[in-house]
């Protein structure tokens, strides 16, 4: 008995690692044949990778925090604007050096979900009109207050350590074990399950699904709030903006974040899965880069194949169904024919 | 703990939902070792005492007593952990979850080692809760949505049953359950009872009820009306005091009339569907009440989606005779002058936050049309006026959401909805569950009257008597298949019936 | 709860109106009296370091002295909203429009409904094919614009490149056009600068023209007679994918010059860097910058060879800018719409001169000017040079002339 | 004792929550409320300018600037009845008039541009509705795929220069035309919406997509006509943003689909659609939101803080027109 189940969870953790494997062996192929180099050819694409990697996984992991319960929230990018330049500022301001830019960014991103959060179970309006709403108001705190300048982290004495692989790589794992470690083994998580399945119920047992929904809403914006550091080390600085442009990373990255639940269900490990996700994405671009495809046309190519997935995703029912209607036609056809004679 | 001392006590018990009352003044005592049944009228009250005092939801005033001391539940988990549990009459798992964490729902603190829940403890022990009520085919580690409805309130069972509770409420839960469920659930009343715990049975079934409690609590518009012992029941009286008026023993129809035998407008013609049925005939004749029965998931309510074009046929057909019309989709259906109540009213048969116009005006688009495509503000009106009135729905006017209707009138803006459709055929699946016996009526009588228009119907059904009472015909179903044919003019007999199903 | 909730929520409101109303200064009595106020409505592209200046010099510095109100956009990112800005500024009682958002098609069209609206149109752009009929035919209300002047900027360019390219080595060029794909009017000229100054330098030829190199939307090899690799690239550095892109294009290795028309220079650092640490080889970065904390930064930061981030840039005064611009709208508003007409009777577009930064020390030197009150580069005396009112017997030759002389060399005397 | 059941009969006396509730559950509330909200808005403004805000060109002015997007938010609202989600409009928008005005430069016929802008509105919209109906994707991951995909096929399209249309055959056109074109096309959304079966359907879909298909209503059919109606409306304020403009840049569009919703919102719309949905919705919205950007302008707030400010009486609004349920609201589609 034992001995089965682990053996299905093998195949599953297999099924999950193959995903990005496969997507890995496809964008080297077509690099090496159409623009001559690998996909990661040298260290500073590894860190180019990482350093992309780190931000799509917090950034997905924040989205589906919420997405899960239903909850769409579109300040997410505003909250992670606010986090990384307040937060960078200040450490950078106290000398903090780069893990405490990290820490700070991460705490004040964690108030504005708090502040979310909070503002969302007292006015319980449709979660999506909230961020339209939330994301209106923070993206303007960011940029009236400290006169419109953002964030620069390029050159800043003590942040190299983010730009750092190992370091990266550290922040990733712990990302992952804490986000799986709160949605699939604590209290908490359990809780959050028997919310997602059914609020009323939940609530009638005595779990408080708000507590709950604010602590989401609190953990997605420590975390987009660590996406936009990671953002900023790569691009330098981080300038705010407005006209709910903000918006744009909340798009961007649901394909890693949808990627990664479908690969997260082979092993029963959403947060795994996400983790993965972000990694076939971020190769996808990397690849495209190497190729130097013009960005409308990456752009195009990204969404066209993030529509095929969940073409793919909702509809891959429907080849087990037909397969089970062919199946019952022909019991049909047997049933009457033995009938017949009869 | 001796038999008889008083558990729970409820004084003054009041609770007004915006200004409608719910319970007013309500006074109980809940004693040890006795099964205690509560009836009465839908929105008697009944449920809401009970989940007052099982912490679901708060008095408005008055006060309460548990074991002698005040006793006031600010949630269910306090309830629970205090040892009152209840079975609700909705569905009260989550499918998404383990079975295990169904059982443990709220309560997971007693397997937390540091942060982490312990998954083995906590399977181990909710497999044991479900050997401990004699259930033996439920795998405690698996997801709750693997099983069926009456599996899941087994596992509600088990729930309750899990934190060994001194008073535990069934609310209506025996009519989700099969033969065998009814056994487990009515051996662990009488069990609770005989150690001295307390047991509070709420149903609709006279039958059952009576059968099982051994005080009834009548209750009608939040009042109570009587309590009476084992001794002293009787049907009629209890049926009189629930509703306050003389009611006759029977309320199903006493006529013999036949049907148009040699003229079929449905027929079904070895049909298949991917769930249940295989190939499958049937054949409703022009003013027939075709009675179809069986065990929940016989495939009956299968059947009536698939005639009606829901579930889809994957062979076989179904036509309507009359235009030799092949039913594909339940939008030829209803063009065709179709109707089908389904058996699940507040999520498929009614939108819940219209009002109570637009939802009968669902049919009529195309009758009250005046000029060109444009609605008929007029026609519209006295359409849903017209049903509003015959039908006597208790509502303000027609704008009131239907949401705020009781379960009944609810029914009746249904039937209303499918009156005024004027349809030929109609599909009733369950069409008087959880109504009140006083809405019943009044259904069975449409029923009646409908088939005397020369209209056809198709009533599904899971009550038995209900299905004798109204059937000119009756099918009983078992695993997908007819497993007997019935006739009015010849008689039911209940055990043959019986015998089929099983 | 929700009460409160709602009484808190308009509670924000009304303190954020009231500190509006308190913040928002109304030119006081004390500058020159002399008489009339004005209104002048700013159109602002993007919301950054030189919006910001410009918002404080001409608020608390330009305001108050010759009595004139401002009201500033925000960031209008097309036509509908720069029209619609207009449109409010109008209403709002404004006299003349000042445009940074400025696309040669659009000029006839916004002068026209500056016309309608009775105000003064200047413009940040100059004279070209697409607008000649706006430049022509509204000369009234059109005031014309002011602009870099192009051929000096081109000749920054040439200069430094001619100063520091070792002929006996081979380079090779990154040049990113940036939003000039898009009509973006600034990097489109920077852009024809640089490719222009690479042609002038190693005397090569084009296979295609410049214009179709910087109009391209993808990625797109400069190829030329003299075999030099020349890769212009395109997009701005938020885009997604850009950053990636000339990552991948430093590493081949190829590349050692990058000239960036876009203000890009705060996002490129890291890559850069990286890049050099790969190659083991120093990468040049030349490009174009405002003064402010990002330019600053990469002046600062020295690359692992010991160089500055950024080897060359080169910058602008906000203030003599967005002075220009004020002058050329109040001498309309004042009747003195002769200061902005040319010799042919066309508008008249006023050029000024960028100035190019090469050390940190110069930057230093430079930044800590235009920055405050006390500091501004187009100080009353500066602005005065330029307006009709006060130099009496202006033209706009001489107005030219006199934008002219501000100067990095009379800048600093006068600074000190 | 059966008098106990009758509502007068020893009622609990109403405390303002309650009246408050009754106010709010009256049918005419989410019709009523936002348009008196706008009013007291237009209202403040008025004292706050000293009278100014009154002014007829400022009114003008004001239904001109609201006019794109009240178009849209129209359109749309046929959309969100239903329960489904688009917020690609705007970049449907932007492709249409882009190609609009490529066959404006092509013909120079100001017909063959209204046309092929209306006619591509249609088709995308169309597009989005077939991904949603036949491959069961759901709206809102649709819409943002498409808004992606179309961005990026206009902004390929246009190049660096704009593409003109000649803007002073816009301005002929400009006036009455548009006033006429959406006058027109907003009382064929009202009666379609309000007095034929298709906005009763959508709307009951809308409520309940079960008990719809139950009685005898076609989704698709449904659906698919909800999204020719919006196609119509999105075509026509392409048609509108090529006249006003008389040119296509580039960013088209961009970001207009949040824009939209926030007016559908604003103006008193769900985003679960049904039985409380309206077409004029969509109108009041963008009209208060224009309202409030040219007020706050006219007194004197800072452009930078005017964003802050929409998001702060958004949610208000928001919050005071919507039931507070007892659970958090939440919804699949997101």
């Amino acid at each position: 008995m034992g001995n089965v189940l682990s053996k299905d969870r093998l195949l599953g953790i297999v099924k999950t690692v193959a995903v990005p494997a496969v997507v890995w062996i496809l964008m080297e192929l077509i690099c090496r044949t159409q623009a001559g180099t690998s996909v990661v050819a040298n260290s500073a694409d590894v860190r180019t990778f990482f350093r992309n990697m780190v931000s799509t996984v917090a950034f997905a992991l924040a989205i589906s925090t919420n997405l899960n319960c239903g909850r769409m929230d579109l300040s997410l990018g505003a909250q992670m604007y606010v986090g990384t330049i307040f937060g960078g500022n200040i450490a950078l301001a106290l000398n903090l050096g780069g893990v405490g830019v990290l820490v700070l960014a991460m705490l004040i991103g964690g108030l504005c979900g708090l502040i979310c959060g909070i503002v969302f179970v007292n006015l319980r309006i449709l979660p999506m009109v909230l961020g339209l709403g939330m994301t209106l108001l923070f993206e303007c705190i960011c940029f009236s207050i400290n006169n419109q300048q953002g964030v620069i982290l390029y050159g800043k004495p003590g942040v190299e350590i983010l730009s750092n692989s190992t370091f990266i790589i550290f922040v990733v794992i712990a990302l992952v074990a804490v986000a799986a470690l709160l949605f699939k083994y604590s209290r908490f998580g359990y809780r959050y399950r028997a919310i997602q399945g059914s609020q009323k119920l939940a609530s009638d047992a005595g779990i408080n699904i708000f507590s709950n929904c604010v602590f989401c809403y609190l953990f997605g914006g420590i975390l987009v709030a660590c996406a936009g550091v990671f953002t900023t080390m790569y691009s330098g600085s981080l300038a705010p903006v407005l006209g709910m442009s903000s918006n744009g990373y909340v798009f961007r990255n649901m394909f890693p974040m949808v990627l990664g639940a479908w690969i997260g269900s082979f092993s029963h490990n959403a947060q795994f899965g996400v983790a993965m996700g972000a990694i076939c994405v971020n190769l996808l671009t990397l690849a495209m880069s190497k190729l130097g495809l013009p960005l409308n046309v990456q752009n195009v190519l990204v969404y066209s194949l993030f529509l095929l997935f969940i073409i793919y995703n909702t509809n891959k029912r429907k080849f087990a169904y037909n397969r089970a209607k062919r199946a019952r036609i022909a019991l049909a056809k047997q049933t009457k024919a033995a009938r017949q004679p009869a | 703990m001796g038999k008889g001392e008083v558990l729970v006590e409820v004084r003054d018990l009041c609770k007004n939902f915006g200004v409608t009352v719910a319970l007013d003044h309500v006074n109980m005592q809940i004693k040890r070792g006795e099964v205690r049944g509560l009836i009465g009228e839908n929105g008697s009250g009944k449920s809401t005492v009970t989940t007052i005092i099982a912490g679901i939801q708060q008095a408005t005033s008055g006060e309460m007593f548990y074991k002698g001391k005040p006793w006031k539940p600010q949630t269910s988990l306090e309830a629970v952990k205090a040892g009152i549990g209840i079975i609700v009459q909705e569905m009260g798992t989550i499918p998404t979850i383990s079975v295990a964490e169904n059982i443990f729902l709220g309560d997971y603190d007693k397997f937390r080692t540091g942060i982490i829940i312990n998954r083995h403890k906590m399977v181990a022990a909710a497999q044991k809760a479900l050997d401990d009520i004699g259930v033996t085919d439920i795998k405690a580690g698996d997801i709750t949505a693997k099983y069926n409805m009456e599996q899941r309130k087994l596992i509600e069972i088990a729930k309750v049953m899990a934190h060994e509770p001194e008073m535990f409420v069934v609310d209506e839960t025996t009519t989700a359950l099969s033969e065998s469920g009814r056994t487990i659930l009515y051996n662990l009343m009488h069990k609770a009872a005989a150690e001295g715990k307390a047991v509070v049975m709420i149903s609709h079934d006279l039958d059952e009820i009576m059968e099982h409690s051994d005080t009834l609590t009548v209750l009608r518009d939040g009042v109570i009306i009587d309590n009476i012992e084992k001794k002293d029941f009787e049907a009629n009286d209890i049926k009189q005091k629930m509703i306050g008026r003389e009611v006759g023993g029977n309320y199903y129809r006493v006529d013999m009339d036949g049907y148009e035998e040699d003229k079929v407008v449905l027929k079904a013609d070895c049909i298949t569907t991917m769930n249940n049925l295989l190939c499958f005939d049937l054949e409703l004749h022009k003013g027939e009440i075709l009675g179809i029965g069986g065990l929940s998931e016989c495939g009956m309510h299968d059947l009536g989606r698939a005639l009606y074009g829901l579930d889809e046929v994957i062979d076989g057909e179904v036509r309507l005779t009359k235009n030799n019309i092949k039913i594909t989709s339940s939008e030829i259906a209803f063009a065709h002058g179709m109707g089908y109540v389904s058996k699940n009213r507040d999520t498929e048969s009614l939108v819940m936050n219209a009002s109570i116009g637009d939802n009968i005006a669902s049919t009529g688009y195309k009758e009250n049309r005046g000029f060109g495509p444009f609605i008929s503000n007029k026609k519209e009106r006295q359409y849903q006026q017209l049903q509003v009135d015959s039908l006597a729905i208790k509502c303000v006017n027609v704008f009131q959401p239907v949401s705020a209707l009781s379960g009944g009138n609810k029914q009746k803006v249904v039937f209303g909805k499918w009156l005024a459709a004027d349809s030929d055929v109609l599909i009733l699946d369950c069409p008087t569950r959880g109504v009140d016996i006083g809405v019943k009526a009044a259904m069975y009588q449409l029923i009646y009257d409908m088939k005397k228009a020369g209209k056809s119907i198709v009533l599904i059904s899971e009550e038995l008597p209900e299905l004798c009472g109204m059937s000119d015909r009756l099918l009983i179903m078992k695993e997908g298949a007819v497993t007997g044919e019935f006739f009015r003019k010849e008689g039911f007999d209940n055990n043959a019936l019986i015998d089929c199903m099983i | 709860m929700k009460k409160l909730l709602t009484i808190l929520l308009s509670l924000m409101i009304v303190i954020g109106l009231a500190a509006c109303n308190n913040s928002g200064s109304t030119p006081s009595g004390e500058g020159d009296v002399s008489g009339k106020s004005y209104k002048i409505g700013v159109v602002e592209v993007m919301l950054n370091d030189e919006s910001v200046i410009r918002s404080k010099y001409f608020k608390e510095y330009i305001g108050p002295k010759y009595n004139v109100e401002f009201m500033f956009s925000e960031a209008c990112t097309d036509l509908d909203s720069v029209m619609k800005f207009i449109e409010n500024a109008a209403v709002s009682g404004c006299d003349a429009i000042l445009n940074y958002y400025a696309v040669g098609a659009n000029s006839e069209q916004l002068a026209l409904l500056c016309q309608e609206k009775g105000m003064i149109l200047v413009e940040n752009g100059g004279r070209n094919a697409a607008n000649e009929e706006a430049y022509k035919n509204y000369t009234d209300t059109y005031a014309g614009g002011f602009m870099a002047d192009q051929p000096d900027t081109g000749r920054l360019f040439r200069e430094y490149l001619e100063a520091n390219l070792d002929p006996t080595v081979e380079h090779n060029f990154i040049v990113g056009t940036g939003g000039a794909y898009q009509g973006n009017a600034q990097q489109t000229e920077i852009s024809i600068n640089m490719l222009t100054a690479l042609q002038d330098v190693y005397g090569l030829k084009y296979d295609k023209t410049i214009q179709e190199l910087i109009e391209s939307s993808s990625p797109i090899e400069a190829t030329n007679d003299k075999g030099i690799a020349i890769y212009c690239y395109p997009g701005h550095a938020t885009a997604e994918g850009w950053l990636p892109g000339l990552s991948a294009a430093l590493q081949t290795g190829t590349y050692d010059y990058v000239l960036m028309s876009g203000n890009v220079i705060g996002n490129i650092g890291t890559v850069i860097s990286e890049a050099e640490a790969v190659l083991n080889k120093d990468i040049t970065v030349v490009g174009f910058g405002s003064f402010g904390d990002a330019l600053s930064n990469a002046m600062h930061t020295l690359d692992q060879f010991g160089n500055p981030t950024v080897s060359m840039s080169t910058v602008k005064f906000t203030t003599l800018v967005s002075a220009m611009g004020f002058a050329k709208a109040y001498n309309a508003l004042t009747g003195h719409n002769e200061v902005n007409i040319d010799t042919d009777g066309a508008a008249f577009t006023h050029l000024f001169r960028m100035n190019a930064v090469t050390s940190a020390a110069e930057l230093d030197e430079m930044g800590s000017w235009d920055k405050d009150n006390d500091s501004w580069v187009a100080d009353y005396s500066v602005v005065d040079s330029f307006l009709a009112e006060k130099t009496p017997g202006l033209t706009a030759q001489q107005f030219q002339e006199n934008i002219y002389a501000v100067n990095y060399e009379s800048i600093k005397a006068r600074m000190q | 004792m059966s008098q106990k059941n009758e509502l007068t009969h020893d009622a609990p006396k109403l405390t303002l929550v309650d009246r408050i509730d009754i106010i709010k559950n009256h049918r005419l509330f989410p019709v009523i409320f936002p348009l008196s909200m706008l009013v007291v808005i237009f209202l403040i403004f008025i004292v706050l300018t000293g009278g100014r805000f009154a002014d007829t060109r400022v009114l003008t002015g004001v239904f001109n600037q609201s006019l794109i997007v009240a178009t849209m938010a129209t359109a749309v609202a046929f959309i969100y009845s239903t329960g489904n989600i688009d917020i690609s409009v705007g970049n449907v928008m932007g492709l249409a008039a882009c190609l609009g005005a490529l066959a404006y430069q092509v013909t120079q016929s100001m017909t063959v541009m209204i046309v092929v802008t209306m006619a591509v509105g249609i088709v995308l919209m169309m597009f989005n509705c077939v991904l949603g109906l036949v491959f069961n994707v759901k709206s809102a991951m649709v819409a943002i795929v498409a808004m992606s995909v179309y961005g990026a096929i206009t902004s390929v399209l246009v190049g660096a220069e704009p593409i003109g249309v000649d803007f002073k055959a816009c301005k002929v056109l400009e006036g009455n035309f548009r006033y006429i074109a959406f006058v027109l096309y907003f009382v064929v959304c009202l009666l379609a919406f309000s007095r034929t079966a298709i906005g009763r359907k959508l709307r009951f879909i809308g409520g309940n997509e079960n008990c719809a298909e139950q009685t005898g209503i076609n989704r698709k059919k449904a659906i698919a006509t909800s999204y020719i109606f919006a196609g119509i409306g999105v075509g026509l304020a392409g048609v509108f943003q090529v006249l006003r403009t008389g040119n296509v840049a580039q960013t088209i569009g961009s970001g207009m689909g949040m824009d939209v919703m926030l007016a559908t919102v604003l103006g008193g719309m769900s985003i679960f659609g049904g039985a409380k949905s309206n077409t004029f919705a969509g109108f009041v919205g963008a009209v208060t939101v224009t309202v409030l950007n040219t007020g706050l302008l006219m007194i004197g707030v800072p452009s930078t803080l005017i964003q802050g400010f929409r998001g702060v009486f958004f949610l208000i609004l928001v919050f005071l027109n919507s039931e507070r349920q007892k659970t958090l609201p939440s919804r699949q589609q997101f």
